[in-house]
């Protein structure tokens, strides 16, 4: 970019597509670790990544338009976040100690 | 950029301060622990022991750091200085008193100020929440540094510990929810000048005595709470010394230990001042400027240097000739400073502030020096099946008031 | 303003103390609520009495609107009218002594409060039955008493027999509930309303058909709840419920429902002169065709039980015959001398120690005075002596049967001598001679016996002093009184005639009974097993019933349509998902990469309709 | 000055999240997540939702990630053993997930051109007044049915995690 645009840019701040951007970034990785990662825990952090950067995305939403209601949905995301924490550690808890693994490819019990 | 500057001194300045109080904390608590138990306390390094602290800091320092085998040395290490971390954060945004001018100074031709600054680091207008997030992530130190320990009691105390915060942080947040309802504002300045006036003239409009519902069960949940946040008997079960040799930091030594020490007594400081600003109207005084309150802090000093003096002159143990008459003149002085008009508006709200924290911490070592430890399955069940009901009680209460008298 | 919901709900509020609590609760504040809330329902009934001029101002309220659809709605409305409050009187009266008696009776019987319970809710369904304003809300009342009546019958549950009765009681009941129900389908499609006051008014305008229909409808209901022909079966097995139950629900007061919504909808009853030729004649068959059982039974308990088809039967008659009054009046008189009749059993049976049988009693009159004498005057009163209850009531209808066909009358006075003959069979069987059975009989306690004082007073008086045609002449014509002194002689006659005849028979001469049975061997054993009507029933209709249902709907219909049906679904959804599952890995990252491209898919499909590419 | 710090915490942030994928131990990838969660509240603050921010410290890193924590120690888990059988992972999983970041960001890019420039402090919607306002009047049901499935989620867990009792 010309200096122009720099100076705008320590002029005016950071342009919302780089939030989006960011936001995007910190998902795919979420979305990586889904897939890469073995460990169910992981997984599930790598979930709640994800989470995060929806709700970045949300944030930044709002202060483009200037709107409280974006941040309220970060808010219940946070709340379903939380529930779905105690509930699936609970799971989690539970699968440890019938199967004694945590590797999800050891999960399967749904195949047969 | 002056505001750069100024911060910077300010930090500095309490910096320093709040360290030093950090170790000398220490030194009050063994000696009021001593004279609770009708012992002497550390009475041979200086003058009533008073140079112990400098020699512990010392030691601790010069001590060998012992890295146990078998350790996560990363989180081993990042532990203790997470805990420190933390509890300083959470200082910063603490403010202490009103604001304070400099006048202008003429140097030359080019004149600096005046600046005008207030006595606090950083006026965040969540503060409240602040502290309460700084305080849900104390958590980590301690259950880190049991974990990476590599050892079953430090590994116990460590999930103790970060049960019980867990458990504490719910009657600690309701607690602190029902003054801010009449507070009507989540900056720590704005509920302090929120809490300044009298009613009647002379009763302070403190939050615990303010109508519509004074909220003395809610300080009271609020210090049963802290007593656990901050791992204090009678709930230091995370270094239950007879159960789990001293729980999390079983194995820690030297600057690692004093690391853990400084958090606990920062995370004390933290809470009494948190409280006062809260719950005891932060640097109001306790009565009136018009019926003199003003004069209570030189008197006090000026009577203390008396009685210094008094007893130098006739000393019980021969170093005391010498010593104490020190102290008066340094109590004079004080007292002299207390009373000088100018300074007068910019220390009597430090001086109440510092009274009340200083009572606080006094009610802490009081506690530990005279409690038993609770039972662990006690330490939840009160935690769950009392304080928690009475605090949410409590705040509903207060709600339906606040909303039937506003 | 007069509160009416306060009658039936001080019951109810015992019903959920009892019901609720009375495990835990000690049996005196068990009978205390109890009792105490029946007899604060009765005062309250007496203090409404007095406030309505005993029903000759008619009260009616309305509490809400319980269904609506349309313009058709039905409230819940309590009415009292002077029938009502005869009605309540009887009931709540009844009700109070026979809730102390039972104190007494089931003082050593398990599930103390349960018993109770169930008496306070039948009080409850009763007495809403009684004051209800429309014909869905004396339904529930209907529907109600036949629960309690289910229930109480089986309260001893674990004898097999209880639970096959109250079962019987429960079925036979679903009959006459069907024809009632149909009746009120009948009543909403014509009438458009269920109330009674705008029903009757436009009774007269119907054409007769549909008020026919309904009528008779209305009397297969009546029928299956007062025990007529042909439903009358459930009664006497009814008699394994405690007595006191026997006495209250059997006897005085459920039972009598039937004759109390017949007389209710007489409007609609006299434009449908068919239908009252029905009642009557049913009314007067099972008159003569139970007492002609209750003579040779043994059981105590059920000799009265068949007495009271018999009775229920006049009381059909009367009201076939169009002597509404006289209905009520006999079943007022009725459930006074018949209450006493089954608590004066349940004594005797109290004092023979559980025995039931009348051959192994006898000689009763030296340890239970008080019992014989209470039971006496019921005796007399049921076989129609003047000047006691039972002459005025039966008389009255006997009179109207004799203006309304003369046959009637004479089988009806001849049923009369008969019940007059059982009766006292009975009685002498059970007092008189010596004590044949086990143990040492007893007089019973007070709370037992002072309601048999009461009734007995009752039964005496009763007849004369509550003189129910008169009280109701402002409802149903005053059927005038020719001074007909053959009438009044025969109905005397007989009555005292069977007395004679039991006291030869049973005292004087005690082993003529058998020479007669062993005469008349066929005839007698048809009569002794009740006719084998059960059996008939059984083999005519149960047993068609329960083998139809098991081969065709068991076996065809569930077995063969509906689970093959299913079955099939099953089968086919399990080889579709046969093929299914082979993208199922059961891998849950294949499943995510699944995901991921889908999002991919979906992101991309968007920004080509957009445009965007 | 607000570019250098969104650039600076937006930078710990993708380390971190990286961190969180690459991380052997359970652990070192929760503590990782805490930065990242960290470092969003800062963004937060940034975009004027200085509630949420403190909401986000305190219920993610405060509370769930405790949580996460705390069943890590509890399991013990270690690193974790390299056994994996999903081969359509291992093949398409790279080039799907590049897919959806490139999509996204195109999206992003396209759908909001350089007009829309987040300054810190002109939009102060995020005070706690403002959300509290907005929670209690207009998102009150969504805000009542979330303290329902907060008490499910509660029974649901104790539930599952209580031991059998023989």
């Amino acid at each position: 970019m010309e200096p122009s645009d720099a100076l705008k840019l320590l002029q005016n701040g950071v342009p919302i597509s780089w939030y989006l951007t960011l936001s995007a970034v910190l998902f795919a990785t979420g979305v990586a670790g889904f897939l890469f990662r073995r460990n169910i825990i992981t997984v599930f952090m790598c979930i709640e990544l994800m989470l995060n950067a929806v709700n970045l995305s949300f944030i930044a939403f709002a202060h483009q338009h200037r709107q409280v209601s974006g941040q309220l949905f970060t808010f219940f995301v946070m709340v379903v976040a939380a529930a779905e924490a105690a509930v699936g550690l609970a799971i989690i808890l539970t699968v440890f100690r019938n199967r004694s693994t945590l590797n999800i490819d050891e999960i399967n019990t749904l195949r047969n | 950029m002056e505001f750069l500057v100024i911060t910077a001194v300010k930090l500095a300045l309490i910096l320093f301060v709040f360290m030093t109080t950090l170790a000398y904390l220490q030194w009050v608590e063994r000696k009021v622990i001593a004279h609770v138990q009708v012992r002497m306390g550390p009475s041979r390094v200086g003058p009533h022991g008073l140079l112990q602290p400098l020699a512990d800091v010392i030691k601790l320092i010069t001590k060998e750091g012992v890295l146990p085998p078998h350790v996560n040395k990363f989180f081993y290490l990042a532990a203790p200085f997470f805990a420190v971390f933390m509890a300083l954060i959470a200082i910063s945004i603490i403010p202490f008193g009103t604001s304070v001018t400099i006048p202008a100074i003429h140097i030359g031709s080019s004149t600096y100020g005046p600046y005008t600054t207030m006595m606090e680091l950083a006026n965040v207008n969540v503060g409240i929440l602040l502290i309460l997030a700084v305080s849900s992530m104390g958590v980590y130190g301690i259950a880190l540094a049991g974990w990476a320990s590599n050892n079953k009691y430090s590994l116990i105390g460590g999930l103790r510990s970060s049960a019980q915060m867990i458990s504490y942080e719910l009657p600690l947040s309701l607690a602190i929810a029902a003054p801010l309802l009449g507070a009507g504002t989540l900056s720590l300045r704005g509920i302090a000048d929120t809490q300044a006036g009298y009613m009647l003239g002379f009763i302070p409009r403190w939050a615990i005595f303010q109508l519509p519902f004074p909220q003395i069960f809610s300080f009271i949940i609020f210090m049963i709470a802290a007593f656990a946040e901050t791992n204090r008997i009678p709930f230091d079960l995370p270094e239950a010394e007879n159960e789990l040799v001293a729980g999390f930091h079983v194995e820690y030594s030297s600057m690692t230990f004093a690391a853990f020490f400084m958090a606990e007594y920062a995370n004390m400081v933290t809470v009494c001042s948190v409280a006062t600003l809260l719950f005891l109207g932060g640097w109001q005084p306790l009565w009136p400027e018009a019926y003199g309150s003003d004069f209570i802090a030189p008197l006090i000093f000026f009577i203390s240097g008396a009685i210094c003096i008094y007893h130098g002159l006739n000393p019980a143990r021969p170093f005391d000739r010498i010593t104490l008459p020190v102290f008066g003149v340094i109590f004079f002085g004080l007292a002299g400073l207390m009373a000088f008009p100018p300074t007068v508006p910019i220390l009597m709200p430090i001086f109440w502030f510092l009274a009340k924290v200083g009572f606080l911490l006094f009610v802490f070592i009081w506690i530990r020096a005279t409690l038993p430890r609770f039972r662990y399955d006690q330490l939840m069940g009160f935690a769950w099946k009392f304080l928690f009901p009475v605090a949410l009680a409590n705040l509903l209460i207060t709600g339906f008031l606040v909303a039937l008298f506003e | 303003m007069y509160k009416l919901w306060l009658i039936p709900a001080l019951p109810f509020i015992g019903f959920l103390i009892n019901g609720i609590f009375g495990r835990r609760l000690s049996k005196t504040v068990i009978n205390a609520v109890a009792v105490l809330s029946v007899v604060l329902s009765f005062l309250w009934v007496v203090k409404t009495g007095f406030a309505s001029d005993w029903g000759a101002k008619e009260l009616h309220s309305h509490y809400f609107t319980w269904i609506q659809s349309g313009n058709f709605r039905v409230g819940w409305n309590y009415s009292v009218d002077k029938l009502t409050m005869i009605m309540l009187m009887i009931v709540t009266g009844i009700g109070s002594l026979i809730h102390i008696y039972s104190t007494g009776y089931m003082a050593h019987e398990e599930g103390y409060y349960r018993f109770f319970a169930y008496l306070n809710l039948f009080m409850f369904f009763m007495l809403t039955l009684v004051l209800a304003g429309n014909y869905l809300l004396l339904f529930v009342g209907w529907e109600g008493v036949g629960l309690c009546s289910y229930l109480l019958i089986g309260f001893y549950f674990v004898k097999k027999s209880a639970t096959n009765a109250g079962n019987k009681a429960f079925i036979v009941n679903r009959i006459g509930d069907f024809g009632f129900s149909l009746a009120i389908f009948l009543i909403v499609v014509n009438f458009g309303t269920l109330e009674f006051r705008p029903v009757f008014a436009a009774a007269p305008g119907k054409p007769v058909e549909t008020l026919t229909a309904i009528a008779l409808l209305l009397l297969v209901g009546a029928a299956g709840k007062s025990a007529q022909i042909p439903l009358y079966v459930w009664l006497p097995d009814a008699m394994e419920g405690p007595t006191p139950v026997s006495a209250l629900i059997h006897a005085a007061t459920m039972v009598t429902a039937g004759v109390y919504m017949c007389t209710r909808s007489a409007a609609i009853f006299t434009h449908a002169p068919i239908a009252m030729e029905t009642v009557a004649l049913i009314g007067l068959a099972t008159a003569v065709f139970a007492a002609t059982i209750g003579i040779t039974q043994y059981d105590i308990k059920k000799v009265f039980a068949y007495s009271t088809v018999s009775q229920l039967g006049y009381m059909f008659l009367g009201v076939g015959v169009g002597a509404f009054s006289a209905g009520i009046w006999h079943l007022m008189t009725h459930a006074f001398f018949k209450a006493l009749l089954f608590l004066g059993a349940g004594s005797v049976i109290h004092a023979c120690h559980g025995e039931q049988d009348m051959r192994h009693m006898g000689g009763l009159r030296k340890y239970a005075p008080i019992t014989m004498w209470t039971l006496l005057c019921a005796s007399l009163a049921i076989s129609g002596v003047p000047p006691l209850a039972g002459f005025w009531s039966k008389d009255a209808i006997l009179v109207a049967t004799y203006q309304h066909a003369p046959w009637m009358f004479w089988v009806g006075a001849a049923t009369a001598g008969i019940t007059a003959f059982y009766v006292f069979r009975a009685f002498f069987m059970t007092f008189l001679g010596e004590y044949k059975g086990h143990g040492h009989p007893h007089e019973s306690p007070a709370s037992m016996w002072a309601p048999l004082v009461a009734l007995a007073a009752l039964s005496i008086g009763g007849g004369y002093f509550f003189n129910v045609p008169k009280i109701l002449s402002g409802m149903f014509p005053l059927a005038e009184e020719p001074d007909n002194p053959m009438l009044l002689a025969v109905s005397i006659g007989v009555g005292v005639l069977g007395i004679a005849i039991a006291y030869y028979m049973y005292v004087v001469n005690t082993e003529l009974p058998a020479r007669v049975a062993s005469a008349f061997g066929s005839l007698y054993t048809l009569v002794y097993n009740k006719y084998f009507v059960d059996e008939v029933y059984d083999a005519a209709i149960v047993h068609p019933i329960v083998e139809g249902s098991t081969t065709v709907l068991w076996h065809g219909v569930d077995q063969g349509v509906i689970d093959g049906i299913v079955n099939g679904v099953g089968y086919q959804s399990r080889g579709i998902g046969g093929i299914l599952r082979l993208v199922q890995s059961g891998n849950i990252r294949s499943y995510a990469t699944w995901v991921v491209l889908g999002s991919v898919a979906l992101l991309l499909v968007l920004g080509i309709a957009k445009g965007a590419f | 000055m607000d570019l250098f710090a969104f650039l600076l915490f937006a930078f710990i942030a993708v380390i971190c999240a990286v961190n969180v994928v690459l991380q052997r131990h359970p652990i070192a990838s929760a503590l990782s997540l805490v930065g990242v969660m960290g470092s969003l509240a800062v963004l937060y603050l940034l975009l004027g939702a200085e509630f949420i921010a403190m909401a986000q410290i305190i219920v993610y890193a405060g509370a769930i990630m405790v949580l996460f924590v705390f069943v890590i120690m509890l399991l013990n888990a270690g690193t974790e053993e390299r056994r994996g059988r999903s081969w359509l992972a291992q093949i398409l999983g790279l080039p799907a997930m590049l897919a959806l970041l490139g999509l996204l960001c195109f999206f992003a890019y396209r759908s909001f051109p350089d007009a829309g420039f987040a300054k810190f402090g002109d939009f102060r919607g995020g005070t706690a007044a403002e959300v509290g306002m907005a929670l209690f009047t207009d998102y009150l049901l969504p805000f009542e049915v979330t303290s329902i499935l907060i008490l499910i989620a509660i029974v649901g867990a104790i539930v599952l995690a209580r031991k059998e009792l023989e």
